[in-house]
C-alpha cells in the first residue's frame, strides 16, 4: 500500500464515519455502532499481539477493564484534570503491561494464553472482593468531568458525536499501527515470530520486541476501555474477566486477525449479528456457538480472508499459522526439528 | 514379477504448489531401484504421496493389487511398505527401544525382531532406554532405519539415509542395505551420494522438475558413478 | 485439623485428576486445548442426573461416561479431524463455540435452576478419620480418582496402545508412517477423554451442585492444572491436580484472604521457573 | 381514549449466573402486567412490554437497558445483580428511562448512585442490617461462628451480625469468608465443626449457598448446629438442597403467608394460575411492577420522569401494606421478615415467623443528593 | 594475548549423565578454515552450540579476540562477530528472502544495510529470489538462505554446522569454493563441520577431529587424513 493509497483509505474512512454519524438518526443503532467500534479498538489490540507476536491472550480484558479503573480512580480522588487522567491511565497500563511482558512472553505457545488468563483473572478476584475504593463486586461509576477536551459531556455523549470520537479514535489507532508496523519494528517482531532462536542469532534480543508488541496491544486495548467509561460512565469488575476476553477474542478470529481490519469487522459483525437475534436471544448461546463454528470451519481466514477472496486481492497461499510452535499434523514429516 | 508399489501419472500438490507432473514409476518385489535427482525436484514428495502426506490430484497408487484412491498415512506401512524418512523423524518421548517397537505396530511378523537391530546396531542397545531424540544425528538415523526394518517391509524407502552420517557410518548402512535387500526386501533408495547407490541399487530412476527423465541399470563402476551423476549434476 | 484438611484437599484432587486426565489426553493427541471440557463434565454430570433418577447412581456412573464416550468419537470423526490442518487458536475456538452450544443445550433441557443427586445408598454414611466425622461418599471420589489414575498410566505405559497414543501425541505425522492407524487412534483418544469428563461429572454430582455454571468453575481450575502439570503430560497433571486439590484446601483454612487467587499465584510462579509445566519437555 | 401505551422494558438475567432468579422476577412482573391489562390496563392505557436479557453483566445490562429505552419501552425493570442496575442506572438521564430497581440490594442504589429516575422497592442491604440488628441479639446461644462469601455484602453481614451480638454480650469465635463461586466447601466445614460454637450465621447467597447448604448436610454440620441464614431461605435454594433446609432460620424479603388483604388476593390469584404460592422473587418481581404502576396512574403520564417524580414520596398499598417511597433516596420502606423452613403440604418452604415493620428502617443516606 | 580469533578452553558440556563435550580445547586463526569432523554424535554441533552462546557450559571457557564471551548471550556474541549457521535450516519462513537479509544486516549496525544485504545475496546467488518468501524456497536454497543470514555485517568468526548437509556433489562444490574465496577476501575464519570429506580436506587450512566429546585428532588435512586412529574411528572408505 502506497502512502497515497493510506491518505485515500483514511479519508474514505473519515467520511463514512461522519456520513454516519450525520446520516443515522436511531439512537438505538448508533449506539449499537458505538458500542461495536469500542470492541473493536478492543479487538485491534488483541490482534496485533495474535499477528505480530503470534501469541494468543485470554486475560485481555484486564486492560480494558484497567483503563477505566485507572480514570475512574483517578477522577473519583480528583487529583487531575480528566485529560491527563486518560493519559496517565494509559501510560500506567503500558509500563505496566511491558514490565510483565518481560516475564510472560518467555512462555510459549498456548501455555501463554494460560498465564495471561490466570493474571487477569487475579485481577478480576481482586477487583470483585476489593471493598471501599473499587466498588468490589458491585462496580464503580466515573465522574467524568463537566467538560472534557473543550466540549462538555453533553455534546460528547450525544449518540452522534460519540460514534464519531469512537470511529475517529479507530481510524487513527489504525492509521499509527500501520505506520509503525510498516516500519523497523514490523519487520523485528515478524522475524521473531517467525523464528525466535534465529532470531536471536541475528543480533535481536527476542524478549525486549515481544514485550514492546504486548504492551503496544495492551495500550490499544486500553483506549478501548477508557472509551467504554466515557460510554458507560460505570466499571465493574466483569470488565476483566475472562469470558470478555474470550468474547474478544472470538470477535478477532471471525472477523480474521491477517489483516488489521479483521478484528474491526469482527466485533462490528459481532454486535450486528447479536442485535438481530431479537427474540432467539435467549438461545444466544448455541445460537452464537453455531455461527462460530460455522465461520471457523467455512472461512479459515475469517470474514476478512473472505472479503478478500470476493476482492480478488487475497494471497493465494494460506498463510502460515501463527498460533504456536506446533505445526500442522498433516504438513509434512519434514517439519520435524531435530 | 509383481510390482509391490506402482504409481501412475501422479499430480501432487502441497496447498496450491503443483511438484509432481505425471509421475510414474513401479517397484516389484527384491528389486532395488534408486531415485536420484537434485535438491527439490520431488523426490520426497515422492515419498509424501506414497503416504498420503501430499496431495494427489490425479493419478492412481496401488500397493500389490490393491488400488487405493483416498490414502491415509497409515496404509502404506500396512501394505508392508516402510519408511526412513529424510530428517528421521524420532518420536521425541518414546526411548530408543519403545521407538524401535512402533516400527512394529503393522503388526507383520518376520526376520527383524529387537534383538536382531541391537546386533546390528549395538549403540541403540546402550541407549535402548534414553529418549531417542537425545541420539546424535547419525545414531538417530540408525534408529529410524532400525524402527522401519522392525515392520518387517515388502518395501523399504529410504529418503537419503546417509544425509549427515560418517563415511564409516555409510559404509556400514550400505552393508545393511545390501542386507536386507538379499533377504528379499525391495528397496527404493532416494540419495544424493552415488557412490552408495551405485554399491546398493540395480536399476536408478532420475527425476527432474517432478517427473522420471530418465532410467537404466546401475553398474557400481567409475563409469556407473558418473553416469549417475550426470543426472544430479544438470 | 491438618489431616482433615490433607483429605479434603485429596478428594478436590482427585476430581480434578479424572477432569484433567481427560483434557490432557485429548490435547495431547489433538493438540486441542478443549474449552468445551467444563461443559462435557457438566453434560456428564446432568445425564448422570437423569440416568439415576429412573435407575440408581451406580447405573449412572457407567452409562453416562459410555454416552460421553459415544459423543466424543463423534466429536473427533466430524469435528477435530477435519480441522486438524488447522491452526490451533481456530480449533481452539471451535471448542469454545461447542461450550456455548452444550450449555446452551443444558439449559434447555434439564433447566436453569440448581438441581441435587442424593449420594448413593451404599455410601450415605459417614466414617471416623482424624477424630471427624466425613461422609464416605468422599472416600469413593478419591478411589476413583486413584483408579482412574493408575489405570491411565498402566495403560500408557505398558500396553501397546498406549505406546501409540504417546508417540501419536509427540509426532502423529510419523506415527501414522509406522502404520498406526491415528483416526481410531484419536477417536479412542477423544472418546477416553470425553468420557473422563463424563464420569468426573457424574462422580462430582452427589457433592457439588448441579448447576449450569458448574461448567466454568471447573474449566479454570482444570485449565491451571494441565497447564502447571506441563500441557499434554498426564503425570504431570496428576501431580499438579493434587497439587492444586491441596492448595485450595490448605490455603482456605491457612490463608483465606489470598485463597482464591492461589491456583493463579501457583499457575504464574510455576510456568515463570518452568515455562513448559512440571513435565514440559518442550521448549 | 388515544393515550399513549405504557411501555414497559423488561430486562432480566435470561442467561448468565441469575438466569433462575431472572425466570422468577420476570414471571412476577409478568403476572402483575397480564393482570392490569385484563383488567384494562392502567390509567387507561394498555401496557406493552419488550424483554432484553442482561446476561447477569453489567455492560451486557447497560447495552439491553439503553436498547429498549431507545426504543420507546423506557420504564425498565427486573435486573438482579447489583452492578447491572448500577450500571443501568448511569444512563437513565441520557436514555431518558426510569428504571425500577426490584432485587438488587445494594445500599448505593439509595446512597452515592441514587437517582430521581430509579426507586428501589425491595430491601437495601441497610435495612436488612438494621433488621438483623434488632433479631440477632434474640437468637438463642451464647457463641457464634460466622460464615460469609467474600466481598461486599458477605462483609457487611457479617460485621452487623457480629456487632449486634457482642453489644448483648455474646461473641463470635470464628469467622470464616469464602471466595464467591467457591464448589468446595469442606475445608470451611471441618473448621466450623471443630469451632463447636451454638450456632452459625451464614451469608452465602444463591448457587454458592446452595453447595455450602448440601455439603454442611453431607458432614452432619446441619444436623448438630444450627445455622441461621441470611437471604438463603429464597424458594429456589430451598428445592436445590433437598431436605437439608428443614429447620432453618433466616432472613427473607417476603413471605406468601404474610397477613395483608393485598398479598391474600396476590396469593390466591397466583394459586389459581400456577397451583402454588409465589416464590419470595416472584413476589418481589410483582412488587416492584406494582409500584412503576401505580407511579403512571398517579402520573397520569407514560413520561419516565413523571412516573418517578409522582412516586416520590408517595405512599403506596402493596402487598406488603401501605409503604412509603422515601423522598429522599427513593426507596420504599419495605417490612423485612424471619422465616423458617418447613414442610408444607408434602413441600419444603419457608413459612414466616417474625415481621420486621418498616419503622425499623434506618434512615436514608446521607449520600444520597438527587 | 594470542594470535587466535577464537579459542575454546576445556569446553565441557554435559546433559545430565551424558557428556556430549568433554574436555575440548581448539583455536580458530585469522583466516583460517578449520574443518571439524567426527563420529555421529561426537559433540560437534554441541561445541557449536556452546562457542555461540545457544548452550552453558558446564566448564571451561570460550575466548574471542582474546575476550572472554563465556558469559555473554547469544545476541551480543553475535553483535561482536561471531556468527553461525544451523544444521537444520533455521530462517523466517514468513519474511521474503531480502527483508530477512537485510534485517539481520540492519541489527549488525551495517550502515547501508541495502547495499550489504545484496552483497550477500549475489554472492550466494540469492539476488533474484529476493522478494519470495523464505518457505517458498525449495531446500537447497533455503540452506544458502541459512548460509546468507550468517553472512551478513562480515562476522570475523563463522561456525558452520554441515552447510552441505542436502545440497547436490555440484552445489557443495560451489558452496566451499565460495567459503575458501570468503576467507581471503573477507578475511572471515571459519569452522567447518561437515561430512563430505572431499570439502573438507579440500578446502580446509586444518582439520580437527572428535570422538566422544573429545579431540583425538588435530592439525594439517594430509596428516590427519593419514592417522590411523582416524581412518578407524570416522574415515572408512573414504580415507
Ligand atoms: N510443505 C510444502 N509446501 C510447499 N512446497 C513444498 C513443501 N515441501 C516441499 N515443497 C517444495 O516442493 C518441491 C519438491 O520438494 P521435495 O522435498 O520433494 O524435494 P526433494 O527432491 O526431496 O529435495 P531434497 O533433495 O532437497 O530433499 C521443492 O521445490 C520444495 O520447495
Ligand atoms: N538435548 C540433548 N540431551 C541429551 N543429550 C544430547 C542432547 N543433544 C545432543 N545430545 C547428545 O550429545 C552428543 C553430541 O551430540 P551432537 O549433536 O553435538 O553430535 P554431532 O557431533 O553434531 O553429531 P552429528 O554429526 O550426528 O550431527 C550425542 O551423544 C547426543 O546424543
Ligand atoms: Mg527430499
Ligand atoms: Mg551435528
Amino acid at each position: 500500500m502506497t502512502f497515497q493509497r493510506m491518505g485515500m483509505y483514511t479519508l474514505v474512512a473519515l467520511a463514512v464515519g461522519v456520513l454516519a454519524s450525520a446520516l443515522i438518526t436511531s439512537g438505538t443503532v448508533l449506539s449499537l455502532l458505538t458500542q461495536a467500534v469500542i470492541y473493536a479498538i478492543f479487538a485491534l489490540g488483541i490482534g496485533v499481539l495474535l499477528r505480530q507476536n503470534g501469541l494468543v491472550s485470554f486475560g485481555h480484558a484486564l486492560y480494558f477493564g484497567a483503563a477505566g479503573y485507572i480514570v475512574g480512580l483517578l477522577l473519583n480522588m480528583r487529583l487531575m484534570p480528566a485529560e491527563l487522567a486518560i493519559l496517565v491511565a494509559l501510560l500506567c497500563l503500558t509500563a505496566f503491561a511491558f514490565l510483565i511482558g518481560l516475564v510472560i512472553v518467555r512462555v510459549p505457545g498456548i501455555a501463554f494464553g494460560m498465564l495471561t488468563l490466570a493474571i487477569g483473572q487475579m485481577f478480576f478476584l481482586s477487583a470483585s472482593r476489593s471493598r471501599g475504593v473499587t466498588g468490589g463486586a458491585d462496580g464503580m461509576s466515573i465522574d467524568w468531568p463537566s467538560t472534557l477536551f473543550g466540549f462538555t459531556q453533553s455534546q460528547i455523549l450525544h449518540p452522534a458525536n460519540l460514534f464519531l470520537v469512537c470511529w475517529v479514535t479507530l481510524i487513527v489507532l489504525m492509521i499509527l499501527l500501520t505506520l509503525l508496523l510498516r516500519g523497523r519494528f514490523g519487520v523485528i517482531t515478524e522475524a521473531v515470530r517467525d523464528n525466535e532462536e534465529r532470531a536471536r542469532f541475528i543480533g535481536i534480543s527476542t524478549v525486549l520486541p515481544r514485550a514492546a508488541v504486548y504492551a503496544l496491544s495492551a495500550a490499544i486495548t486500553g483506549v478501548g476501555g477508557i472509551l467504554a467509561a466515557l460510554n458507560t460512565g460505570f466499571i465493574s469488575p466483569e470488565s476483566l474477566h475472562w469470558s470478555l476476553s474470550g468474547m474478544a477474542l472470538m470477535m478477532v478470529v471471525v472477523g480474521g486477525f491477517k489483516v488489521l481490519w479483521g478484528p474491526v469487522l469482527g466485533a462490528v459483525v459481532y454486535f450486528l449479528f447479536k442485535d438481530v437475534l431479537g427474540e432467539f436471544a435467549t438461545h444466544w448461546m448455541a445460537i452464537f456457538g453455531i455461527a462460530l463454528i460455522t465461520v471457523i470451519v467455512f472461512a479459515p481466514s475469517g470474514m476478512a480472508g473472505v472479503l478478500q477472496r470476493l476482492m480478488g486481492q487475497g494471497k493465494k497461499k494460506p498463510l502460515r499459522a501463527a498460533g504456536g510452535e506446533e505445526a500442522a499434523a498433516g504438513a509434512g514429516y519434514q517439519a520435524q526439528a531435530q | 514379477m509383481t510390482a509391490i508399489l506402482n504409481l501412475e501419472n501422479v499430480h501432487a500438490y502441497y496447498g496450491a504448489a503443483h511438484i509432481l507432473h505425471g509421475l510414474g514409476l513401479s517397484v516389484s518385489a527384491g528389486e532395488r531401484v534408486a531415485l536420484i535427482g537434485r535438491n527439490g525436484v520431488g523426490k520426497t514428495t515422492v515419498v509424501n504421496t506414497i503416504l498420503g502426506l501430499a496431495q494427489m490430484k490425479a493419478g492412481a497408487v496401488s500397493f500389490g493389487r490393491r488400488q487405493i484412491s483416498r490414502l491415509r498415512p497409515y496404509m502404506a506401512a500396512k501394505h508392508g511398505i516402510s519408511v526412513v524418512p529424510q530428517g528421521r523423524c524420532i518420536v521425541a518421548n518414546l526411548t530408543v527401544e519403545e521407538n524401535l517397537l512402533l516400527g512394529a505396530a503393522n503388526g507383520r511378523k518376520g526376520h527383524w525382531d529387537v534383538p536382531k537391530i541391537y546386533k546390528l546396531f549395538p549403540i541403540l542397545q546402550e541407549r535402548a532406554h534414553t529418549p531417542g531424540t537425545a541420539l546424535s544425528g547419525g545414531q538417530q538415523q540408525m534408529l529410524a532405519v532400525g524402527r522401519a526394518l522392525m515392520a518387517n517391509p515388502d518395501l523399504l524407502l529410504l529418503d537419503e539415509p546417509t544425509e549427515g552420517l560418517a563415511p564409516v557410518i555409510v559404509d556400514q548402512l550400505a552393508d545393511i542395505f545390501n542386507l536386507v535387500a538379499d533377504q528379499g526386501t525391495a528397496l527404493l533408495l532416494i540419495e544424493q551420494n552415488m557412490s552408495l547407490v551405485a554399491r546398493v541399487a540395480h536399476r536408478y530412476l532420475a527425476m527432474s522438475k517432478g517427473a522420471i527423465v530418465a532410467r537404466g541399470g546401475v553398474v557400481n563402476s567409475r563409469e556407473g558413478l558418473d553416469d549417475l551423476e550426470s543426472h544430479v549434476m544438470v | 485439623m491438618l489431616g482433615i484438611n490433607l483429605f479434603n484437599g485429596l478428594v478436590y484432587g482427585a476430581l480434578l485428576i479424572i477432569m484433567c486426565s481427560g483434557l490432557a489426553l485429548i490435547y495431547g493427541l489433538r493438540r486441542v486445548v478443549n474449552f468445551a471440557h467444563g461443559a462435557l463434565y457438566m453434560l456428564g454430570a446432568y445425564l448422570g442426573y437423569s440416568i439415576a433418577l429412573h435407575t440408581n447412581f451406580w447405573v449412572a456412573l457407567v452409562a453416562a461416561p459410555a454416552v460421553m464416550a459415544l459423543f466424543g468419537v463423534l466429536l473427533d470423526r466430524y469435528g477435530f479431524r477435519l480441522l486438524q490442518d488447522r491452526e490451533p487458536l481456530s480449533v481452539v475456538l471451535v471448542t469454545f463455540g461447542l461450550l456455548l452450544v452444550i450449555e446452551d443445550f443444558v439449559q434447555t433441557v434439564w433447566g436453569k435452576s440448581n438441581l441435587s443427586l442424593p449420594a448413593p445408598e451404599l455410601l450415605a454414611f459417614s466414617i471416623d478419620l482424624f477424630g471427624t466425622q466425613v461422609p464416605a461418599y468422599r472416600v469413593g471420589v478419591i478411589v476413583v480418582g486413584a483408579a482412574v489414575a493408575l489405570g491411565l498410566s498402566l495403560w500408557l505405559r505398558f500396553s501397546r496402545i498406549g505406546l501409540f497414543v504417546r508417540a501419536a501425541s509427540t509426532d502423529p505425522a510419523t506415527t501414522a508412517m509406522q502404520g498406526v492407524n491415528t483416526d481410531n487412534l484419536s477417536a479412542v483418544v477423544v472418546g477416553l477423554g470425553t468420557a473422563l469428563a463424563g464420569l468426573a461429572g457424574v462422580v462430582a454430582a452427589p457433592f457439588l451442585s448441579l448447576s449450569p455454571a458448574m461448567s466454568a468453575d471447573v474449566l479454570i481450575d482444570s485449565f491451571v492444572v494441565v497447564v502447571v502439570g506441563g500441557l499434554g503430560s498426564l503425570a504431570g497433571a496428576f501431580v499438579a491436580a493434587l497439587l492444586l486439590g491441596m492448595v485450595q484446601s490448605i490455603g482456605a483454612v491457612y490463608l483465606p484472604n489470598v485463597a482464591v487467587l492461589l491456583p493463579f499465584l501457583l499457575m504464574v510462579a510455576i510456568l515463570i521457573w518452568k515455562p513448559a509445566g512440571f513435565a514440559g519437555s518442550r521448549t | 381514549q388515544n393515550k399513549d401505551p405504557v411501555k414497559v422494558g423488561v430486562l432480566t438475567s435470561r442467561t448468565g449466573v441469575w438466569a433462575e432468579m431472572g425466570e422468577e422476577v420476570a414471571r412476577g412482573i409478568m403476572f402483575s402486567i397480564d393482570n392490569a391489562n385484563a383488567a384494562g390496563g392502567v390509567d387507561g392505557r394498555k401496557i406493552l412490554v419488550a424483554e432484553g436479557d442482561d446476561e447477569g453483566n453489567p455492560d451486557a445490562g447497560r447495552r439491553g437497558a439503553e436498547k429498549l429505552a431507545r426504543s420507546g419501552h423506557n420504564l425498565l425493570i427486573g435486573s438482579i445483580g447489583s452492578a447491572v442496575s448500577l450500571a443501568i442506572v448511569q444512563g437513565l438521564d441520557r436514555w431518558d428511562a426510569a428504571y425500577f430497581a426490584t432485587i438488587s440490594k445494594t445500599d448505593r442504589l439509595s446512597g452515592d448512585s441514587c437517582k430521581a429516575r430509579s426507586i428501589r422497592t425491595v430491601q437495601s442491604d441497610a435495612i436488612d442490617i438494621a433488621m438483623i440488628n434488632k433479631w440477632a441479639p434474640k437468637i438463642k446461644g451464647e457463641n457464634f461462628a460466622v460464615i460469609a462469601s467474600d466481598y461486599a455484602w458477605g462483609h457487611d453481614s457479617s460485621s452487623s451480625f457480629k456487632k449486634a451480638v457482642e453489644s448483648s454480650g455474646k461473641k463470635v469465635s470464628l469467622s470464616l469468608f469464602v471466595p464467591l463461586g467457591a464448589k468446595d466447601y469442606s475445608p470451611y466445614i471441618s473448621q466450623l465443626k471443630a469451632a463447636k460454637v451454638d450456632a452459625i450465621w451464614a451469608a452465602i447467597p444463591a448457587r454458592d449457598g446452595i453447595a455450602f447448604i448440601k455439603q454442611a448436610g453431607e458432614f452432619g454440620l446441619l444436623a448438630t448446629t444450627p445455622v441461621i441464614g441470611h437471604a438463603m431461605l429464597s424458594e429456589f435454594i430451598v428445592r436445590a438442597t433437598g431436605n437439608n433446609q428443614e429447620g432453618m432460620v433466616g432472613t427473607l424479603g417476603y413471605g406468601a403467608d404474610f397477613q395483608y388483604p393485598l398479598n391474600q388476593a396476590f396469593v390466591k390469584a397466583w394459586k389459581e394460575k400456577f397451583n402454588r404460592v409465589p416464590t419470595e422473587t416472584e413476589a418481589l418481581g410483582y412488587l416492584g411492577s406494582e409500584v412503576m404502576l401505580e407511579g403512571v396512574r398517579r402520573a397520569k403520564s407514560v413520561k419516565p420522569a413523571e412516573v418517578t417524580a409522582a412516586l416520590r414520596g408517595a405512599e403506596v398499598d402493596t402487598i406488603l401494606g401501605k409503604l412509603t417511597v422515601r423522598a429522599a433516596d427513593n426507596q420504599l420502606v419495605v417490612p423485612n421478615f424471619v422465616a423458617r423452613v418447613k414442610n408444607v403440604d408434602g413441600e419444603m418452604r419457608p413459612v414466616i415467623e417474625e415481621v420486621f415493620t418498616p419503622d425499623n428502617a434506618p434512615p436514608a443516606s446521607p449520600l444520597c443528593k438527587m | 594475548m594470542s594470535n587466535f580469533v577464537l579459542q575454546a578452553d576445556d569446553v565441557a558440556i554435559h546433559y545430565g549423565g551424558v557428556k556430549a563435550v568433554d574436555g575440548v580445547s581448539l583455536t580458530l586463526e585469522k583466516g583460517q578454515i578449520r574443518g571439524l569432523i567426527g563420529p555421529n554424535g561426537a559433540g560437534k554441533s554441541t561445541v557449536i552450540d556452546a562457542m555461540t552462546g545457544r548452550r552453558r557450559l558446564t566448564r571451561g571457557r570460550v575466548m574471542l579476540r582474546g575476550q572472554d564471551v563465556s558469559e555473554l548471550g547469544v545476541v551480543e556474541r553475535r553483535k561482536i562477530g561471531l556468527s553461525r549457521s544451523f544444521q537444520r535450516t533455521s530462517i523466517f519462513g514468513g519474511l521474503s528472502v531480502r527483508k530477512q537479509v537485510e534485517l539481520a544486516s540492519v541489527m549488525m549496525g551495517v550502515q547501508d544495510a541495502r547495499a550489504d544485504a545484496e552483497a550477500v545475496l549475489r554472492e550466494l546467488d540469492l539476488l533474484h529470489l529476493s522478494d519470495i518468501e523464505a518457505e517458498d524456497l525449495g531446500y537447497g536454497e533455503q540452506r544458502r538462505l541459512d548460509l546468507a543470514l550468517a553472512l551478513v555485517g562480515r562476522p570475523s568468526v563463522l561456525l558452520l554446522d554441515e552447510p552441505m548437509a542436502g545440497l547436490s556433489v555440484k552445489e557443495s562444490q560451489d558452496l566451499a569454493q565460495h567459503l575458501k574465496k570468503l576467507t581471503s577476501s573477507w578475511d572471515v575464519s571459519v569452522l567447518l563441520v561437515e561430512h563430505d570429506m572431499d570439502v573438507v580436506f579440500g578446502i580446509s587450512d586444518a582439520v580437527t577431529v572428535f570422538e566422544l566429546g573429545r579431540v583425538i585428532a588435530s592439525g594439517e588435512p594430509k596428516v590427519v587424513r593419514a592417522d590411523p586412529r582416524v581412518r578407524e574411528a570416522y574415515l572408512g572408505s573414504a580415507a
